[in-house]
């Protein structure tokens, strides 16, 4: 018999000969520690806590109650007109404040939309990440100065940045990490599953933290998923997922901190979701009383993280009356500046609008930007007037 | 003749009505997209339509466009008539393979065997303030693409109108809703619409004599006050409201164009490589020794989508149109 | 203490209260029985072959000798330039040949650019399956004869149709299953990520095939993904995964039915990943060597689907050598055909061109086709000759 | 003087030789796509990098535009300049919603802070014999996004000049190539490449008279030929090679026109919503007095690409060319 043959002519007779069985098959990796546990990781009301830095517990603490009043007040600016408008984060900020924490220095934060107190607890200015919501310009900040890209609202989209981003650091040599946060809708999203697939081929160094707030707007997460928990989508992609209670600012910390050693291993990717609550609704300009119960939201109230922490430190003597009212002080002192200085009218230049398109204007550019250049100089002619 | 109770309407009272109706008449149309369930959307179009059709005619998907669209098709090849609501402009773009490569083909690729009666809602443009990926003009895209419909009011009528023949019709139509017209109200009765009107007509929104203003959707109240402001200067403009970008009424526009001499096509969306060359071109190709002056354009310029704060810059405005129609070349006239 | 509060404000002090913990989190489906079994299924070789109905054991042999008949003679003709190009499915036929078998006839089949020879088995003239590969259209069949949708080119595209057909067909009440074939590369693609998402949360009648022949192009499975298998990718959805050795048509017939039962009952999508091998090159157009061993192709090969049910049959006394010469005959009767046919030329009418695009033609349309028509006719009078 | 060895080169080659170098010169050039390491590529323009420059620097990705082009973005933020190949045409369009959300606007929406430098590859347009969705011209959805650049080389030359200089561009470029030109042979010298110039130059291939023919990538061979063919009809026409749609060359295209007095845009891509109705919009602004004639397009046909047996009837020819040329109003001229 022929060695090699295609054609099924030459089959028959064949069958004398046994056919082997295909080459030996094993999975590509052991699906087992893949898996979420089976509960979200809780670590307050355990010995996590004990045995966790007091430093972090009160610089956690700080943030979450500096968090939570950056929430109310860009609310209330938003109310009055100031920003165009705010998707709070109100009862997410242990997400946020964890997430900030955790980064170091070198590494970078992949934000979406509604991700503006992580970037703010990691160090940047309130009033430029608000710029992208008060619409006085899409990006209020270098993204280099502190490692934050530029806010994402398409979603998902960040994701295979942060991949890239990851991948490029490693291929340099540098240790990186990035560390891309998307919502529960997000996950629903192409990208999403490109991002995580590309990451975990790649081994890149890069963490994906699911905040499942429950809602993409008005859709509930039971008709965005079927999966077990998003956790479980990690197995897919051959990345340990891991399922973290969203509200105890210790456990989020924990588990990314885990995620990140991981990647500064050159261990790859880590798959995060924190089981949290949208206290708000989804904008200012969103009526959640359309699409769910108060009851809902009030066992969430409960379930507060700022609560949560506080009760835990006061418990144990970590945090006591003082400490409980610096830290409200201290909001207060930010939010006050915040209010102040986005009280104040911005300062536009709308031949901006032509500046940075391309690194070197195109000769359409330059003629449209004189055309405005024109009816700007007509306008103020006119004395003080809109164009119309 | 009875008298109908006429009460003044917003283009999305107009839009939602329309899907009521359509639902109502034909069970195979369906709804579907991000929030249009409960909440009804987020600018209410499809406020009511699941409570009183159900689920499973008024679903809330995943969050997921190409999905959404890609669903759709299948469900289109079933017989359903589905209707897809893109939540904004910039989020119908990870449903373009879908858009292009499948729901534009599908019945010149089964020679008409396999019709895709779809139809994609998309608000669109500017001018409601609204972030980054809020108001794209996206409508060269899917004009660029052969075997769809484009099409977009600018009226409540037409809204009503076009949107229950974008339904009817069995081929798929990308409906451009013009968002900065939601709220403009018309006397409009929901219990006697005018009647429904064929895809691929133009209108003569305002006669006149001097030149032709044309445009749609968004531009069009631009172009009606600036064609009011302008008999101040003497001029006495026509206005033609495409209504449909595709088909494209050849017909209705160079009549226009051949009476009045002058041309300016109108837009939101960029000018370079935007829906105006197109229009200007063909004008040209079909009324050149009629014209006095080039058919010139307005339009957005060729950049990004402005922030909130500075999208009045960006937004083609009445002096831009004046400024325009006062560059027509009418020193040779004279 | 105020019921429900989320300004920072009215936090100290309430630490006092212990804070509850959150809304009982349960996986919202079980996850084990959505993980696939550690090593591909197989049926040959075991009780299972007993248990089958020798009938069913027959047709799949006769046309899986038919299938790679169909392959060797497209393939043959692409060499001879009747075929554009030709992706053969050689080494893949016991999916391509389960896969049609398995449909009833309200059932419908969404193929991949690959998945001619399903179609075929389905019973789709093998000239009309082949249209779109020998380029005088892009679908040659009406896809409601028989339940097949268009070859799809784009990769994955075809699956959220496949989903979408199934729900719809649930909507009415009708008992039809939707199975959409897809490559291993193509589970990369966001569309299948979509698909999958969609079918788990509507619980469609849907089967996904994945056919991981272990390359996309040249690309190996190992640059594809990280995954323990693609099966393990179903349990992110809430849906099961199965693996199955895809060179045992049995065994792939067998889960594929156990899927048809599940989406039949109303329990949801399922995903099968068939462990198979392309034996050919991606296409006639590709030079496989550039990118993997002969040995490896060699190993294959004696894992062939037709010898190994071959000799199932054979040594069960199933199959006999008449029934060996009579499926090789019935093969050669059908390639014979085949081969006359697709030498004809075909007939075409480049008028084709614009009466298609929409149910109405536009005007611009009736413009170019009278252009065309013209010029045509000009061409016709000069004498024959090309448009130039 | 030296001499150095000249022989013919395939576009192909050039390409490949151009994405060779610019790697050779700057190791944050990284080139990534299907197929695009071990095979080197469909087309084999990327044959032999993976070799050279090894996996980390020409990478095979797992198969998905989306993530492909997603995460050149990531890599262009951390100070990389990425290649991406896109392996056809309609292959690239689920990456849409990355290049005109993200690549496009992201030096803008940072002030300048975040330039992407990124090359997108894409081979495109027909003629090859490809089965659906291998020759699509979609240039048209690139020209109506403000922020990326839009080049595409006609000759061997400029295929390897103007890659250099999309690679080398602070912007990202779709660089778009002629699939029925990749063997197309000239004399070129590897060793002694022209010197690279700036993206943005349309040139003339073909001095002439009578009217210009204004045409890029896979249409300047056919206009060349037309032009030759049209000296027996007593034309002398001029060919305009645009080299580059965005940014457009107004001047050298106006320069042109307002000499010769006609004009004749053609291009393979879609004529409604093509490139051809900005351009000839565009030059009939800027030449309208000077126009004996309006400027006529030459287009492909306003349907899907056909399937390979019909394409040549899709395809704009020499004859349609004339035909267009024609039609020119000469009588006009006598
Ligand atoms: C691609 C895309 N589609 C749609 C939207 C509109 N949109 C903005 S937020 C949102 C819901 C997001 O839900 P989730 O991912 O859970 O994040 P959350 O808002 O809960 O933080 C939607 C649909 C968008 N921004 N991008
Ligand atoms: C969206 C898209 N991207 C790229 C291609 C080009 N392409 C055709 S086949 C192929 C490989 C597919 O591999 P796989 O999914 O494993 O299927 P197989 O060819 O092995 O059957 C590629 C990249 C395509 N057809 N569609
Ligand atoms: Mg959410
Ligand atoms: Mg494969």
């Amino acid at each position: 018999m022929k060695k090699s043959s295609t054609s099924v002519q030459e089959l028959p007779g064949a069958a004398a000969d046994r056919p082997v069985p295909p080459p030996a098959w094993q999975p590509r990796t052991d699906p087992a520690p893949l898996l979420p546990d089976p509960a979200p990781y809780r670590a307050l009301g355990t010995d996590a806590v004990a045995a966790a830095d007091p430093g972090l517990l009160l610089r956690l603490y700080g943030e979450l109650v500096r968090g939570r009043r950056y929430n109310a007040q860009a609310t209330a600016l938003t109310k009055q007109g100031r920003l165009a408008v705010y998707p709070s984060s109100t009862g997410q900020e242990a997400c946020e404040v964890a997430a900030a924490l955790v980064l170091r220095e070198q590494d970078w934060l992949f934000p979406s939309y509604r991700d503006t107190l992580a970037a703010v607890a990691r160090g940047l200015d309130p009033v430029q990440a608000l710029t992208l919501l008060r619409g006085d310009w899409h990006t209020g900040y270098d993204p280099y100065e502190h490692r934050i890209a530029p806010l994402s609202t398409p979603l998902a989209t960040q994701l295979p940045h942060a991949v890239g981003l990851a991948h490029a650091a490693r291929l340099k040599g540098d240790d990186v990490v990035a560390l891309a946060m998307v919502g529960d809708g997000g996950t629903s999203e192409g990208d999403f599953h490109e991002a995580l697939n590309f990451a975990a081929v790649w081994q890149a160094p890069v963490v994906f933290l699911v905040q499942n707030n429950g809602f993409a707007i008005s859709v509930p997460l039971a008709k965005q998923t079927a999966a077990p928990s998003l956790a479980h989508k990690a197995v897919g992609y051959g990345m340990p997922g891991r399922l973290v209670d969203g509200n105890d600012a210790l456990a989020v910390y924990t588990v990314l901190r885990d995620a990140f050693t991981r990647a500064v291993r050159g261990e790859g990717p880590t798959l995060i979701e924190a089981v949290t609550y949208r206290i708000e609704a989804h904008t200012n300009a969103d009526d959640a009383t359309r699409y769910r119960s108060g009851g809902e939201v009030e066992t969430w109230r409960a379930h507060d993280p700022i609560r949560l922490l506080e009760h835990e430190l006061t418990e144990r003597g970590i945090l006591d009356e003082d400490g409980v009212r610096e830290a409200a002080e201290a909001a207060e002192t930010m939010a006050a500046r915040l209010r102040d200085r986005m009280n104040a009218e911005p300062v536009l230049d709308p031949m901006d609008l032509f500046t940075h398109v391309y690194a070197d204007q195109t000769s359409q550019l330059r003629e449209q930007a004189e055309q405005l250049r024109a009816e700007l100089a007509a306008a103020a002619g006119e004395g003080p007037g809109e164009v119309r | 003749m009875t008298t109908v109770a006429v009460k003044p309407a917003t283009m999305a009272q107009a839009l939602q009505r329309a899907l009521r109706d359509a639902m109502a008449e034909d069970p195979s149309v369906h709804v579907l997209g991000e929030d249009v369930g409960t909440l009804g959307g987020v600018f209410r179009i499809t406020d009511g339509l699941a409570a009183e059709f159900g689920d499973d005619r008024c679903t809330d998907t995943p969050l997921a466009e190409a999905g959404i669209l890609g669903t759709a098709v299948g469900m289109a090849m079933y017989g359903l008539r589905p209707v897809v609501e893109m939540q904004f402009d910039a989020f119908a773009y990870p449903s373009f393979e879908q858009l292009i490569s499948h729901v534009a083909k599908m019945r010149n690729r089964t020679r008409g065997a396999m019709p895709l009666p779809i139809t994609v809602r998309v608000p669109y443009g500017g001018g409601i303030g609204g972030v980054e990926h809020h108001s794209d003009s996206s409508e060269a895209y899917y004009m660029a693409t052969p075997g769809l419909h484009v099409v977009t009011p600018a009226t409540v009528d037409d809204a009503y109108g076009l949107l229950r023949a974008a339904i009817a019709s069995d081929d798929p139509v990308v409906f451009l809703e013009p968002k900065r017209l939601y709220w403009s109200k018309a006397s409009w009765s929901p219990d006697d619409p005018a009647p429904v009107e064929p895809i691929g007509r133009a209108v003569v929104r305002r006669r006149g004599n001097s030149a032709t203003l044309i445009t749609y959707g968004p531009s069009l109240p631009v172009c009606l006050e600036a064609a009011e402001a302008a008999r101040a200067e003497g001029w006495d403009l026509e206005v033609v409201d495409l209504r449909s970008l595709v088909p494209f009424d050849d017909a209705t526009v160079a009549d226009s164009v051949r009476r009045t001499g002058r041309a300016v096509v109108v837009h939101e969306s960029t000018g370079f490589g935007g829906p105006g060359g197109e229009i200007a071109a063909r004008v040209t190709e079909r009324c050149f020794h009629h014209l006095e002056a080039p058919v010139l354009r307005v339009a957005g310029f060729d950049i990004p989508y402005p922030p909130p704060m500075l999208e009045r810059h960006h937004l083609p405005g009445v002096d831009r149109v004046l400024d325009a129609v006062a560059r027509l070349q009418w020193e040779a006239e004279s």
